[in-house]
């Protein structure tokens, strides 16, 4: 017995240590959103001396719910159009036989190792163009579907087992139906990983909203938090970044928390390390 | 029959209703379209976005066009230039005096004359920013901020001195340091000091021999009053009275130091007072004029200006905007917002030389220099920046430093054009 | 790269071209749109001379590309890019895959260590900024701890040896945890019974990972390590932030992306230069990716 | 020679029982087949000895070694998944010398055994190919193959032919049989649903029921030769679960007991049954039992309606309802004459018939053609 709880202890002290020390920035921000901005500048001590809730104060009245719930909409439309999209080019790229498959692919893959300091501004001028501008859907549009997941679904679909497929085929079920019946529910793992990204990566989008959407009431959560916290031109309160922060990272936590049971199906036969 | 009669009246009532409602929001949404102005402004204070408000509703009242307000919250100056790259520019906006000369060079902006009384009234170098190297004026300076020296007569007072102990002029101000230093807890600073160009471009040329040449090249080089400046600075460093703020105190911002005591003098623009005195209300300051060098008074000027873009779609709108807020309006926003008029009628009108605290930044208005040097000054700005921040951490001689940064920037001088 | 030849997986008749097109074309109509147009502007772009603001561009070919290979700029953005690249991507790659096989075992609060194991990515990146600045200044933990206890003062965030290694610290910091995931849900695709085979086999819990959980998640690997490519290729937030979007002491901290932002926003007249360089970054991605692709195949191991 | 012996053997799930009081022992080179009913937990009592499931009770040894904490790898087992479980990255050859590199083999030594695995079960062709490019048969062979190498002491096997298709099934399962020939030394555990697989491979049947249904008894129904469950079924589950159409059965009670049997009282008619009565209570309720297979049509002193007619070629299943209250009798019949609806004779042979007491425990019975 020795030698495996000495193993499984190993295992568990790295797992503790390292899970504290990613703990650490993330308590760091909530014991500073407790701070005074004169309290966060004389750094005297991590732990707050006279916590206040103020930062919340600031942060949680007039326009704050409106852009919450912007940005709530935003991120839900872009993540089922992104899951939808980018799952079946994945799909589409892993599974099916056709010319041209291999070249559209590392097509694709070129397109993303474009730096998107360039291309901000021709899809700004493009988005004006359509009339989108201080839209949300013009941030709905420029991000339904990211190449970075198409890859990433693609990846998952190479290594899924054909034999369930090939079967279906037989039982002549065409490939949509295939799909939807028996591939997505099988590629929950993945889907659920893709929808949090997805979600986190539109929640904490900074480029976009602050150059399409310019009126107050459309502002998403990540513009507005940062309005607030830039007031004074020359000094940024950190209070309010942090209490922002936290504000923000709250609906994705949830969201992530309720879909990790997805990808990690914590069931009995799963990969033992005894 | 009655019932249905009845029901059927009900349902005309309601169409009847409809239309009328309909008929009424085009009506609302055809006003608004009739005369209105697109301003685009950056994130601001409570205080600034009230006064903004109070004054547009004033120019809405005297001018029947209404102000539709964007607000660009952060990156400011990229956001605008993709605007006008889109072809899609506000009718007016906010431009500070630095980024003037890029746009004028663009020729993307409406000129705009005044008449010579009004030319009069403004500080002409504030005027003079917004002028493009054809002398049309593209933008109305509308409020501005100099730098001034801020004392803490507390942390004097424990050190055995008082304000008047101060040198005036920069020399002295800098031996006056170093022996403060000696008498100052651990963690204190004399001075904390900002590496940036825009800090010391006045005291850099009080020589008279210019540290940007007409032709918009660097001359760092060869300019021994100006390598004698940078070198106090640096031995102040190196000898550890002058501090970074960001390097040595941890502090994000100047303000912060100062607010928390650790440092008992900083060359600041008025802008740190409302967060001086919002988060720090019970430390003391007193301001003074910036200290003299080689015998002349010297300050920078922020001047931050409205301009129209000429493609812009009310480009009337916007211009009677630009003159109402730097003409009539000036006063309304001046006072509400707090910060301080171009317009020296206006200054005297509210008696700001002698409020509080602002003498010392009113009195440097009249000799300041304003920080914007032509279309050159990013790439001055940023090499500079970069180099004398390697001499004042001491990895680099100031001369190295100094001629690197001179080098690269006229290099990347000649290639813009 | 390589993946034209893929071996057949499906048996699907010549339909399968019509169909493929159909699910591929949302995603290629938004790509197309949003995506490829831009490209192509700056493409353009990158063979003029062109001021953002006013339009204005004249054609001067490969001039760009000139100028470019003469500024030590470039090279000192080149040096910052390929050593950063060089040290996260390998870093955070090993350490994800570790920390995945380590919770995908079976162990108790699985379930709370994921979420914790999360939070970085979760934190935003000015809050993560903020905490590496508290504690690398001059006057911040780690330099008064090594001041005192160790006697060498290191000045972190001034001196250009290290300004680079905090930026590499606090990415690979927040980058584990999204790759984490991404390696967790691919393991969930290993059935159990290979793990089972292998105990009998007498494989170690070490061995059982690296003789099945590595060779089988290699399309996965292949992902994360172009991701991690790409990402630290285009490394931007955490220098803008630390070195206030100034390329930080001495061009320590300046890296392409930073370099095609500067000439793209705050110089005038130079926008072709910021395209020219961002095609120039983009040839060098896909050069690494066709090297990584000799080593890990994205097509894994089991053709 | 190995002996594998189980004692008192429980497992439990989170508290669920799945196995109770199990006690079982396999002799050296027996081939011994563990079937019931998906549920009874004939494949965890496979992993159980192969070291995947923790014994939660009981005592299990090899050769008198208790291995209950040995891991899988030391009990000198080896085991054929369901799902062949290879190795898809590795190519057959690695495959199978992948148990042996662990073990830190010479080389060469691993290359004669995995070669002579090759040659037995013809696999020479394909030891550079990867499973993925094998048919469902041969990554099969590559599974048994893995096995072989290994040269252990126990072969286990989890249900390894119910992924092929039936004709490669029967071709496998003989070169099953065959392998146990050639391999006499080693003794083989084997899981299936399937009969005939248990019957024509077994040298003992250990036939399981759930744990649910075997209320905190053991879940072993009966242990033994395949004749012997053919023939003489402990009780009335290993009576329905051995024999395909299952048996028949008749609600009837005793009525008196005789010389050679008993003689039951069915339907009000006496019935001779050739079964020990002897413990049985007076008029104690019977179920008496009888295979399709063994019921005699056209003659006897019984009668039956043809409800239904399942013809197979060379012979047919006539289903008969005969009585109300009793189910209905399928009998084997090659008459091909029999018409839907007529009624026809049949008999119950003495010989042929079974009997259950009521808690379901048989009568053992006096004829049968006991097992060579």
């Amino acid at each position: 017995m020795s030698r495996k709880s000495y193993a499984n202890g190993a295992l568990y002290l790295m797992l503790s240590a390292y899970s504290l020390l990613t703990l650490a920035p993330f308590i760091w921000a909530i014991l500073t959103s407790l701070k005074s901005p004169r309290e966060i500048a004389e750094a005297a001590s991590v732990w707050p001396q006279a916590p206040t809730l103020a930062a919340y104060e600031t942060i949680l009245h007039g326009p704050f719910y409106q852009w919450l719930w912007n940005s709530f909409m935003v991120a839900t439309a872009v993540t089922l159009l992104n899951v939808l999209f980018n799952t079946m080019a994945g799909y589409a790229l892993a599974r099916f036989q056709f010319r041209g498959r291999g070249l559209l692919f590392q097509a694709l893959m070129l397109l993303i190792m474009v730096p998107s300091q360039v291309t901000m501004i021709p899809a700004y001028m493009i988005v004006a163009r359509l009339g989108l501008v201080d839209t949300h859907l013009s941030v709905i549009l420029t991000s339904a579907a990211s190449i970075a997941y198409i890859f990433m679904m693609r990846q998952f679909f190479v290594n899924f087992p054909a034999e369930i497929e090939e079967a279906a085929t037989l039982d002549g079920s065409g490939p949509l139906h295939r799909f939807f019946r028996i591939v997505l529910p099988m590629a929950k793992p993945a889907l659920a990983t893709q929808a949090i990204f997805v979600f986190m990566g539109i929640w904490n989008e900074f480029m976009k909203p602050l150059l399409f959407i310019s009126t107050v009431d459309n502002y998403l959560l990540t513009q507005g938090l940062n309005a607030v916290a830039k007031q004074y031109a020359k000094s940024s309160s950190w209070n309010l970044i942090m209490a922002g922060s936290i504000i923000s990272i709250l609906p994705i936590l949830s969201m992530y928390i309720a879909l990790n049971r997805r990808f990690l199906n914590i069931n009995d036969q799963s990969s033992g390390i005894k | 029959m009655k019932k249905t009669t009845g029901r059927r009246r009900g349902m005309l009532q309601r169409m009847a209703l409809c239309a009328a409602l309909a008929l009424g929001v085009a009506a609302m949404a055809h006003a608004r379209a009739a005369e209105s102005v697109t301003v685009a402004v950056w994130g601001s204070s409570p205080a600034e976005v009230a006064a903004f408000d109070e004054a547009a509703a004033a120019f809405t009242r005297s001018t029947g066009i209404a102000v539709h307000k964007q607000v660009i919250e952060d990156k400011y100056q990229d956001v605008i230039k993709s605007r006008f790259a889109a072809n899609n520019p506000p009718d007016v906006f906010y431009l500070d005096a630095s980024e003037a000369p890029v746009l004028i060079e663009s020729e993307v902006l409406e000129s705009l004359e005044l008449t010579p009384s009004d030319q009069a009234d403004f500080y002409p170098q504030f005027l003079q920013a917004f002028r493009g190297r054809d002398g049309k004026l593209y933008g109305l300076p509308k409020d501005y901020s100099t730098l001034a020296l801020y004392l803490n007569p507390r942390l004097l007072r424990q050190a055995g001195y008082r304000p008047d102990d101060v040198p005036r002029d920069f020399n002295g101000l800098m031996r006056f340091a170093q022996t403060l230093q000696a008498r100052l807890p651990r963690g204190v600073a004399a001075m904390i000091i900002d590496k940036d160009l825009a800090r010391h471009l006045a005291a850099l040329e009080t020589s008279g021999q210019p540290l940007i040449g007409a032709d918009g090249r660097a001359r760092f080089v060869g300019n021994a009053a100006a390598y004698a400046y940078l070198n106090q600075l640096v031995t102040g460093h190196v000898l550890k009275y002058l501090y970074s703020p960001k390097d040595d105190l941890g502090a994000d911002w100047p303000g912060a130091a100062f607010g928390t005591q650790r440092t008992v003098m900083m060359m600041e623009g008025n802008w740190v007072q409302p967060a001086l005195k919002h988060d720090y209300g019970d430390v003391p300051f007193i301001t003074r004029e910036m200290p003299t060098v080689n015998q002349r008074r010297q300050t920078m000027a922020f001047v931050v200006g409205y301009a129209v873009p000429r493609r812009a779609k009310n480009k009337a709108a916007g211009l009677r905007f630009a003159r109402f807020m730097t003409g009539s309006g000036m006063r309304l926003w001046a006072s509400a917002s707090g910060t301080l008029p171009t317009r020296r009628s206006v200054e005297a009108a509210m008696q700001l030389r002698d409020a509080p605290g602002l003498t010392a930044h009113v009195t440097g208005a009249a000799y300041a220099t304003v920080w914007s040097r032509g279309i050159e000054l990013p790439i001055l700005n940023t090499n500079f920046g970069n180099q004398f921040q390697a001499a004042f951490s001491g990895s680099k001689s100031l001369q190295q430093a100094l001629e690197k940064a001179e080098a690269v920037s006229n290099r990347e001088i000649e290639r813009q054009r | 790269m390589s993946l034209a030849s893929l071996a057949r997986r499906v048996r699907v008749p010549r339909g399968a071209a019509i169909s493929a097109y159909a699910f591929l074309l949302p995603a290629l109509l938004v790509v197309g749109l949003f995506t490829l147009a831009p490209i192509a502007y700056a493409l353009f772009v990158s063979v003029q001379k062109m001021d953002l603001v006013s339009g204005r561009h004249t054609f001067v070919g490969l001039r760009n590309l000139a100028y470019l290979v003469e500024d030590d700029k470039f090279w000192a953005a080149c040096h910052n890019t390929l050593v950063y690249v060089a040290v996260v991507v390998p870093l955070q790659t090993a350490l994800a895959m570790v920390l995945a096989c380590a919770i995908n075992g079976k162990i108790r609060f699985k379930r709370g260590y994921v979420t914790l194991l999360f939070l970085p990515t979760l934190t935003s990146s000015a809050a993560m900024t903020m905490i590496f600045m508290w504690l690398f200044n001059n006057n911040g933990l780690v330099v008064l701890f090594l001041q005192e206890r160790l006697g060498i003062s290191i000045n972190f965030l001034g001196d250009p040896r290290w300004a680079l290694g905090i930026i590499m610290l606090m990415n690979v910091f927040s980058t584990i945890p999204h790759f984490m995931v991404v390696f967790l849900a691919g393991l969930q695709e290993i059935p159990a019974s290979l793990y089972e085979a292998a105990r009998l086999d007498g494989a170690g819990p070490f061995s059982r990972h690296w003789e099945i959980s590595v060779p089988q998640l290699m399309p996965i690997t292949f992902y994360v390590l172009t991701m991690g490519l790409i990402g630290c290729f285009q490394v931007f937030d955490q220098a803008f932030i630390l070195s206030g979007g100034e390329g930080g002491p001495e061009n320590a901290t300046l890296t392409f992306t930073l370099l095609i932002y500067h000439f793209a926003f705050k110089n005038y007249n130079t926008m072709g230069l910021a395209c020219a360089l961002a095609v120039v970054l983009t040839v060098i991605i896909f050069c690494a990716t066709l090297i990584l692709n000799r080593f890990v195949r994205a097509d894994g191991a089991n053709r | 020679m190995t002996q594998v012996i189980l004692r008192n053997i429980a497992l439990a799930y989170h508290g669920q029982p799945v196995l109770n009081d199990i006690n079982l022992e396999i002799a050296p080179g027996e081939f011994c087949v563990f079937i019931g009913p998906s549920g009874c937990g004939k494949s965890s009592l496979l992993r159980l000895i192969a070291g995947l499931e923790e014994v939660s009770d009981g005592i299990l040894s090899i050769d008198g070694r208790t291995i209950n904490d040995v891991p899988p790898a030391e009990r000198n087992i080896a085991m054929v998944f369901q799902s062949y479980a290879l190795y898809p990255h590795m190519t057959v050859y690695d495959n199978m010398a992948f148990g042996l590199t662990r073990q830190k083999l010479a080389r060469a030594e691993i290359e004669r055994r995995v070669m002579e695995a090759a040659r037995i079960l013809q696999l020479e062709p394909l030891l550079a190919r990867k499973p993925g490019a094998l048919s469902g048969g041969q990554r099969q062979r590559v599974a048994i193959g893995r096995a072989i190498v290994k040269k252990p002491k126990v072969f286990l096997f989890d249900e390894p032919l119910s992924n092929l298709d039936a004709s490669l099934r029967a071709q496998t399962r003989l070169e099953i049989a065959r392998l146990h020939r050639e391999l006499n030394s080693a003794s083989m555990i084997y899981v299936t649903h399937d009969q005939v697989e248990a019957m024509t491979l077994a040298d003992k049947i250990v036939l399981l029921r759930p744990a649910a249904d075997a209320q905190g008894r053991s879940n072993v129904a009966q242990i033994g030769t395949p004749l012997e469950l053919y023939h003489q079924p402990a009780n009335l589950f290993a009576a329905k679960f051995i024999g395909t159409p299952a048996m028949n059965f008749l609600n009837a009670s005793l009525a008196a007991l005789t010389p050679d049997g008993i003689s039951a009282l069915l339907q009000g008619r006496a019935c001779p049954v050739a079964v020990d009565g002897a413990e049985l209570a007076a008029d104690a309720a019977l179920t008496l039992g009888i295979r399709p297979e063994h019921m005699v049509l056209g003659q006897g002193g019984w009668q039956g309606k043809i409800v239904h007619i399942e013809a197979l070629g060379e012979h047919s299943y006539v289903h008969l309802d005969w009585a109300d209250g009793q189910p209905t009798l399928i009998a084997k019949t090659q008459d091909e004459g029999l018409r839907l609806g007529e009624t026809v004779a049949f008999a119950l042979p003495a010989a042929a018939l079974h009997a259950f007491r009521s808690d379901g425990v048989a009568l053992r019975r006096l004829q049968f053609k006991p097992s060579t």
